[in-house]
């Protein structure tokens, strides 16, 4: 319950605190950070081949080069460092272990052989190139297509056909409805390779304190917790005495939402030199080691009735999980992701899914953005455009038919995942006013077959999941993942207020947004309250910082946190104000009386109170302080909804794509800062549309990667991106404190459909199904050449 | 990478099959080929410098003739090692047809490369890869056909 | 350091931000390593060592460069400045104001060679057109905000400049 | 990455420099703007165990408009070229080009003769020198020749400079009086490397007919050709729609063009014909360039 009368924080465009540092150039990223005078540098030796047994390391010449300390391969490792397993707890999980440093055997190109550690990251590099490693290449499994067959060489001895997870549903009379509905529309769509690629590639930095022979770890990620824990256990090293702290993180995008090997080499190594070791990731690393994403296969079946409302649906998801189960949420969370999430905001009723993870010999898969719902939902919006095509009904009034009324609402859709609140309609209607959709339809029907511009509109209405509790991790199997974040209230002595949140910010201004609810909710000025958050030794123990969860999870943890500490602060100013408790309201640092307010005291001098630091007594049974923990668990899951709505102009004689509408109607629930909210649709929405016409990780079929650098992996500048329209709907949600619901993922979820969409309404004329990405303009040019021979065929 | 071609060389079937089976001859003709040891019959280790204007890189590795079926077919295939820039493979199935006293050598040539070259030089490294394939066919033919065919002509 | 490397190494004197520094480095040195690492001005920011992605601009006598493309060794004798170095005599401060207020930054990572990009072409180009803001700045990638509140940042900077460097005879303006 | 080690050498005077690549030629690379080389270097592609930087020779620093053409030094900045007065008038298809070089801050550092000697197949300056029939002037410490483009572009990333020899200067002719001139090229992000790219200048008679086109095409695995047959079937021709289309079929047909995953061959020799034809269109519409007789 907020204070009332208090000026609101919340809802307001407040200007980031982060800023100014920032753009003095002085926020401190990872290699930003001084290191000490006789820290070390580590290189990796990476393995040229997708698959290969290694049969010798000679090491010899590079530990000869002056400035190199030593040299450490699997064997050498293997004496301090643990594997690393991830742990699912779900049916048809097959777990894999991995040694930090590849152990008789490579299984992705740029997998990590040996490790140098040297004076200087220069010399480092120049040892690691003079490795000499015997390598017996062996078959790869490298196509997604064949990696699961009987002939396809495993990529884990123990994992057969290298499906490293597979899972089923079927809602109860699924296949009863399946069979009765007038007409069944398929499509299999496939979605491309692609990485999150942050500008700011991965690092750390391991320091030793000697005296209390205790770890302090930098490292660029947003778990600081879960990687603490994590190298807690692999390193069998006490967890008390390691204490990590998150720099300014340069984007992270769920790829920092991972714990990787490089992490562990660089704590293991400090500890077992005695001496401080940085290690910082170059482009060409990054591209080939950090987790990829969205290589899935999508079989989709709908059954429909006449006026095209899915009766049943069927869903075949296979993804591409890469050689490695990756920590701490697994191959399995893409491959689930998918299959669960796909039904979106419709209300289907009969829902079937068989999904798998299949292991190639390719760089590991983990979560990225959005994490599967763009390639699910790119499946399921192209699927509603060819019901449209095959009954001649417009897609949108097929979105109209099936989605889910407000009146339905709270729903527990067929998975039994309930959705408290949202505006599906709303924003579809809105959305097809503002992109002026009837008229654009109209415009269409009149283009000549001839023009050299061929236009066409893309709609993408979805669900995102968001602020996921411990519920809605354990329905996962993701046991390892706690779901609650927690928040830590200190008013000091001097009445200023110190907030420290389980969060690890990569770009989301939580130092901003966060004290914007401590305002509303402890009813103090924001601009006295200090907000940090990273670092294991000060913020309390949470979930950090991925799927959309920062608002929902740590924004709830204030909000409890603030309601406990407001009793307090309440009684102690009741005492000093001599009037009744409920008299009094704290509103902008101060506790006034609500009936005479000019009579007040200010968080000052209750702190000075609270701190026993005046003449005057604690009052009976109070205790000493002003401090306050709370945890807070957010309800399985929350559901942000959008629409995004976007019209392409491609050019027939060269298939190039121009983006000339973008509209977004998104409700997040209410909204703490409406600027920054805006900020994360914009960036996803970039990411998307680079996902959708220009970004893929490229494996030839012998598994080498043809493009790791940034020449050849084409991401979207300023000169690819529209203007983009954003107007918002405040659905609050009524399960999650504040609100809340979430905002993170939803521009690219939106992007990748309603752009593929487009495209493919655009060239759907000239008879090309356009049902994979990325979009690449020769790949358009080849599907709407494709069908053009076949009439000149039937003409001739 | 894939490509064929064919060239019409001036002299008989037996000649081009004895002299693609002729480590001299291979030497000759493999661009940049600095060394080339007999191991057997039909296996040679190689050591080739491949420059392509700045990039030089030395491929250490092996050539073998494969599915061989005298005088008419055979696979060339070679594969080295080129250290840090990673590695690269090439399979040249060739086949000899004769035709009026001279012949047709026909080749459809599949070329890999791996690691670094193929992760940050793939756009120029197709080109290279080409190009090499020509140059090897064209030494060939100069290596095999009699003198009095003169100078090869400008490239 | 080692005394290996140190056979290899020569003395480099630079200018960066009107200070002289002198450092004993390799040849190699990259001049984002030199500035970084040996002098500590870590403004300047590393995102790919292949001269695309713009994090490492500074300007090399009054002209944005990618420090990562150049030798420290091979640009002595000439100025060198840095987002520290513009930013404290006030130079930027339209700029940065413009950035603060309408969110033209999340992570902040690109912002120094963004703000480098941006000031150079501000000052060649007083009165942009949206269009222009783009092209000027279709080779600093930026991965957190899609560009949007970076264009309009820059837009409402040129309108606020404008205001105040028009002098009546309109030579600012070319 | 970090680069591997080199010695590195910095003449102050252009006999210096050609001492340097006299004495260590094969092992030595010449440093200008670094903007094409360095990458390489970093990415630890290309290891010169000699860098010869030539930035502290005044004397290469020029842009000089001569009789019969303009002469360019081998530190001529890209930027400062794009900008020189002579350039923008009697080389428009040189300017035109270099607003694609990369970005702002490379063509600051950039120089245009890096670009040339560097022979990237998708660099867009090499395609103006084969159009124009542009002259290198390559030196070495045993004395000058001119090597006309058609002879100094090998192959990719390859030219004909001896290794003791570098590339001192390059003259581009002007452009005839009334010429018209234009340079496009289509990637698959809207700036960055291109899948394509097409050089023209055509110069039209009284009669509006053309009198002589000079056109060159970039577009796949090796470096950018001459058009030369479509340039003889453009001759005298009234260019118009037909005319247009007719000549990018043909010049498609003599492009080699190689698929790669981002684009297939295809594609990129469709590409060429759509970007022949549009340049001519562009050209013949007025729209282009226009070179003026100072």
């Amino acid at each position: 319950m907020i204070a009332q009368g208090h000026p609101r924080s919340i809802g307001k465009h407040v200007p980031r605190r982060e800023d100014p540092y920032l753009l003095r150039g002085e926020g401190r990223f990872l290699d930003d950070i001084a290191e000490p005078k006789d820290t070390l540098f580590l290189s990796f030796a990476m393995s040229p081949h997708a698959h290969a047994r290694i049969l010798a390391i000679r090491t010899d010449a590079a530990s000869a080069l002056p400035g190199v300390v030593a040299v450490y391969t699997a064997e050498d490792m293997a004496r301090f460092v643990k594997p690393i397993r991830t742990v699912i707890e779900i049916q048809g999980y097959r777990a894999s272990s991995r040694m930090v440093l590849a152990q008789d055997e490579v299984r992705f190109v740029g997998e990590h052989v040996a490790v140098v550690v040297a004076e200087d990251p220069y010399i480092a590099q120049d040892a690691a190139e003079l490795i000499e490693v015997d390598y017996e290449p062996l078959p790869a499994a490298v196509r997604l297509e064949e990696a699961d067959s009987e002939s396809a060489p495993l990529v884990h001895e123990d994992i057969p056909r290298n499906v490293m997870f597979e899972a089923a549903f079927a809602s109860p009379d699924f296949q009863a409805a399946f069979e009765s509905a007038e007409m069944i529309v398929s499509e299999t769509f496939r979605t491309g390779r692609v990485a999150g690629v942050p500008l700011e590639p991965r690092g750390c930095l391991a320091l030793l304190d000697h005296v209390a022979d205790s770890l302090l770890f930098y490292t660029s990620t947003q778990i600081p917790h879960l990687a603490r824990t994590a190298l807690s256990e692999i390193l069998d090293f006490p967890e008390p005495r390691i204490r990590v702290v998150t720099p300014e993180v340069g984007g992270g995008f769920g790829t920092k939402a991972q714990f990787y090997t490089e992490e562990v080499v660089t704590a293991a190594l400090a500890l077992n030199l005695r001496r401080p070791i940085k290690w910082v990731q170059d482009r060409r690393e990054e591209l080939l080691t950090s987790i990829h994403a969205r290589d899935h296969i999508y079989r989709l079946e709908a059954a429909i009735d006449g006026e095209g409302r899915i009766k049943a649906l069927r869903t075949d998801l296979t993804t591409n999980a890469g050689a490695y189960s990756s920590y701490p949420f697994g191959c399995t969370l893409e491959a689930t992701g998918g299959a669960r999430m796909i039904v979106g905001p419709y209300d289907i009723r009969n829902y079937a899914f068989h999904t798998r993870a299949i292991a190639t010999h390719t760089c590991p898969s983990g979560a990225y953005r959005g994490v599967a719902q763009p390639s699910c939902f790119m499946a399921i919006e192209g699927l509603m455009d060819r019901i449209g095509r095959k009954l001649g009904i417009d897609p949108a009034t097929v979105r109209q038919r099936n989605l889910i009324r407000s009146e339905q609402l709270p729903y527990t859709n067929v998975l039994g995942v309930r959705y408290d609140t949202g505006s599906y309609e709303e924003c579809l209607r809105r959305a097809l006013e503002r992109v002026d959709y009837w008229n654009f339809r109209k415009r269409q029907a009149e283009a000549r077959d001839d023009d050299e511009v061929l236009r066409g509109i893309g709609i993408c209405c979805f669900t995102e999941v968001a602020g996921a509790g411990s519920g809605g991790w354990r329905v996962r199997g993701l046991t390892k993942v706690p779901g609650f974040d927690s928040a830590s209230i200190k008013v000091e002595p001097t009445g200023k207020v110190t907030l420290l949140v389980s969060q690890a910010a990569a770009g989301q201004g939580h130092l901003t947004t966060f004290a914007q609810v401590l305002a509303d909710y402890l009813g103090v000025k924001v601009e006295d309250v200090f907000v940090s958050e990273g670092d294991t030794a000060t913020a309390p123990y949470g979930t950090n910082t991925f799927a959309s969860r920062g608002a929902v999870a740590a924004g709830g943890a204030v909000i409890k946190a603030a309601q406990s500490l407001r009793q307090k602060i309440a009684r102690i100013a009741a005492f000093l104000l001599d009037v009744d408790v409920e008299r009094v309201e704290l509103t902008e640092s101060k506790a006034i009386d609500k009936e005479n307010p000019e009579k007040s005291v200010d968080f000052r001098q209750v702190a000075q109170i609270a701190y026993s630091m005046t003449s005057v007594a604690l009052p009976q049974g109070e205790s000493f302080g002003l401090e306050v923990v709370e945890m807070y668990d957010p309800p399985l899951a929350t559901w942000p909804n959008a629409v995004h709505a976007v019209v392409v102009a491609v050019d027939r004689r060269t298939a190039k794509v121009s983006i000339e509408k973008y509209v977004v109607v998104h409700d997040s629930g209410r909204l703490i800062n409406p600027m920054i909210v805006d900020g994360q649709i914009h960036g996803g929405i970039v990411q998307g549309i680079g996902e959708a016409l220009m970004e893929q990780i490229v494996y030839d079929e012998d598994g080498q990667m043809l493009n790791a650098n940034l020449l050849d992996y084409l991401m979207p500048m300023a000169l690819d991106v529209p203007q983009i329209d954003i107007s918002h709907i405040e659905t609050p949600s009524i399960d999650a404190l504040g609100g809340f619901k979430g905002v993170g993922e939803g521009g690219v979820i939106g992007a990748v459909p309603a752009v593929t969409n487009a495209v493919a309404d655009a060239l759907a004329r000239t008879g090309a199904n356009i049902n994979r990405l990325p979009l690449r303009p020769s790949y358009l040019l080849r599907e709407m050449r494709r069908r053009q021979l076949a009439v000149d065929g039937d003409r001739k | 990478m894939n490509f064929a071609g064919e060239h019409l060389i001036r002299s008989p079937k037996h000649a081009v099959w004895d002299a693609i089976n002729d480590p001299d001859v291979l030497r000759d003709a493999i661009p940049g080929c600095q060394e080339l040891h007999k191991k057997s019959d039909t296996e040679f280790d190689a050591v080739v410098q491949v420059k392509v204007g700045p990039l030089k890189a030395k491929f250490k590795g092996s050539v073998r003739l494969e599915d061989i079926q005298q005088p008419h077919r055979c696979a060339i295939v070679g594969e080295g090692q080129g250290g840090v820039a990673g590695f690269a493979k090439g399979n040249a199935q060739v086949e000899l047809i004769e035709s009026q006293g001279a012949t047709l050598i026909r080749y459809n040539v599949h070329a890999a490369i791996g690691g670094k070259l193929a992760q940050i030089g793939s756009r120029v490294v197709q080109g290279v890869a080409t190009r090499l394939t020509l140059q090897f066919f064209e030494n060939l033919v100069a290596r095999i056909e009699p003198g009095d065919a003169g100078e090869p002509g400008p490239v | 350091m080692s005394q290996a490397t140190s056979l290899r190494k020569t003395d480099v004197t630079l200018t960066i931000n009107g200070k002289s520094y002198t450092r004993q480095v390799e040849p190699r040195r990259l001049l984002v390593d030199f500035i970084r690492h040996d002098v500590g001005l870590k403004a300047t920011h590393i995102g790919c060592e292949h001269g695309v992605c713009g994090a490492c601009t500074v300007r090399i006598d009054g002209r944005t460069a990618r420090s990562c493309l150049h030798f420290a060794v091979a640009v002595q004798g000439a100025e060198i400045e840095t987002l520290e170095g513009l930013s404290a005599d006030g130079r930027l401060a339209g700029l940065q104001k413009a950035f603060h207020d309408a969110h033209g930054l999340q992570c902040g990572y690109c912002t120094p060679g963004v703000l480098l990009t941006a000031e150079e072409f501000l000052s060649e180009n007083p009165e942009p057109s949206e269009q222009e803001i783009r092209a000027a700045l279709s080779n600093n990638l930026c991965r957190c905000t899609g560009y949007v509140n970076i264009v309009k940042a820059i837009a409402n900077a040129a309108r606020d400049r404008d205001k105040t460097t028009a002098d009546p005879a309109g030579e600012s303006r070319k | 990455m970090k680069p591997a080690p080199f010695e590195f050498r910095a003449p102050v005077s252009l006999d210096g420099v050609l001492e340097e690549m006299r004495e260590h030629g094969e092992a030595a690379r010449i440093l200008a703007g670094g903007q094409s080389l360095v990458p390489l270097m970093n990415l630890r592609m290309l290891q010169p165990s000699v860098l010869v930087s030539i930035n502290h020779c005044k004397e290469l620093s020029y842009i000089r408009a001569e009789e019969d053409g303009l002469v360019c030094g081998a530190l001529a900045r890209q930027w400062d070229v794009e900008h020189d007065q002579v350039a923008i008038q009697r080389c428009p298809l040189l300017v035109q080009a270099l607003h694609h070089v990369g970005a702002r801050s490379n063509r600051n550092r950039g120089t245009v003769c890096g670009s040339l000697a560097h022979a990237d197949p998708l660099a867009e300056l090499p395609a103006v020198a084969l159009a124009l029939d542009a002259d290198m002037i390559a030196a070495s410490s045993t004395g000058r020749r001119v090597v006309p483009a058609r002879e100094f572009f090998v192959g990719a990333l390859e030219n004909s400079l001896r290794p003791d020899e570098i590339l001192e200067a390059v003259r581009f002719p002007y452009a005839p009086t009334g010429s018209r001139s234009c340079f496009i090229e289509l990637g698959n992000r809207n700036h960055g490397f291109a899948i394509a790219g097409v050089a023209l200048e055509v110069t039209f008679g009284e009669d509006g007919r053309c009198r002589r086109a000079r056109l060159a095409v970039m577009g796949g695995e090796n470096i950018a050709k001459r058009a030369s047959d479509t340039e003889v079937a453009l001759a005298g021709s009234i260019i118009d729609e037909a005319a247009a289309r007719e000549a990018g079929r043909l010049t498609a047909s003599l492009v080699d063009v190689a698929g790669d995953f981002h684009a297939d061959a295809a594609y990129r020799r469709e590409l060429v014909a759509v970007l022949v034809e549009r340049a001519l269109i562009q050209v013949a519409s007025g729209a282009a360039g226009r070179a003026r007789s100072i």
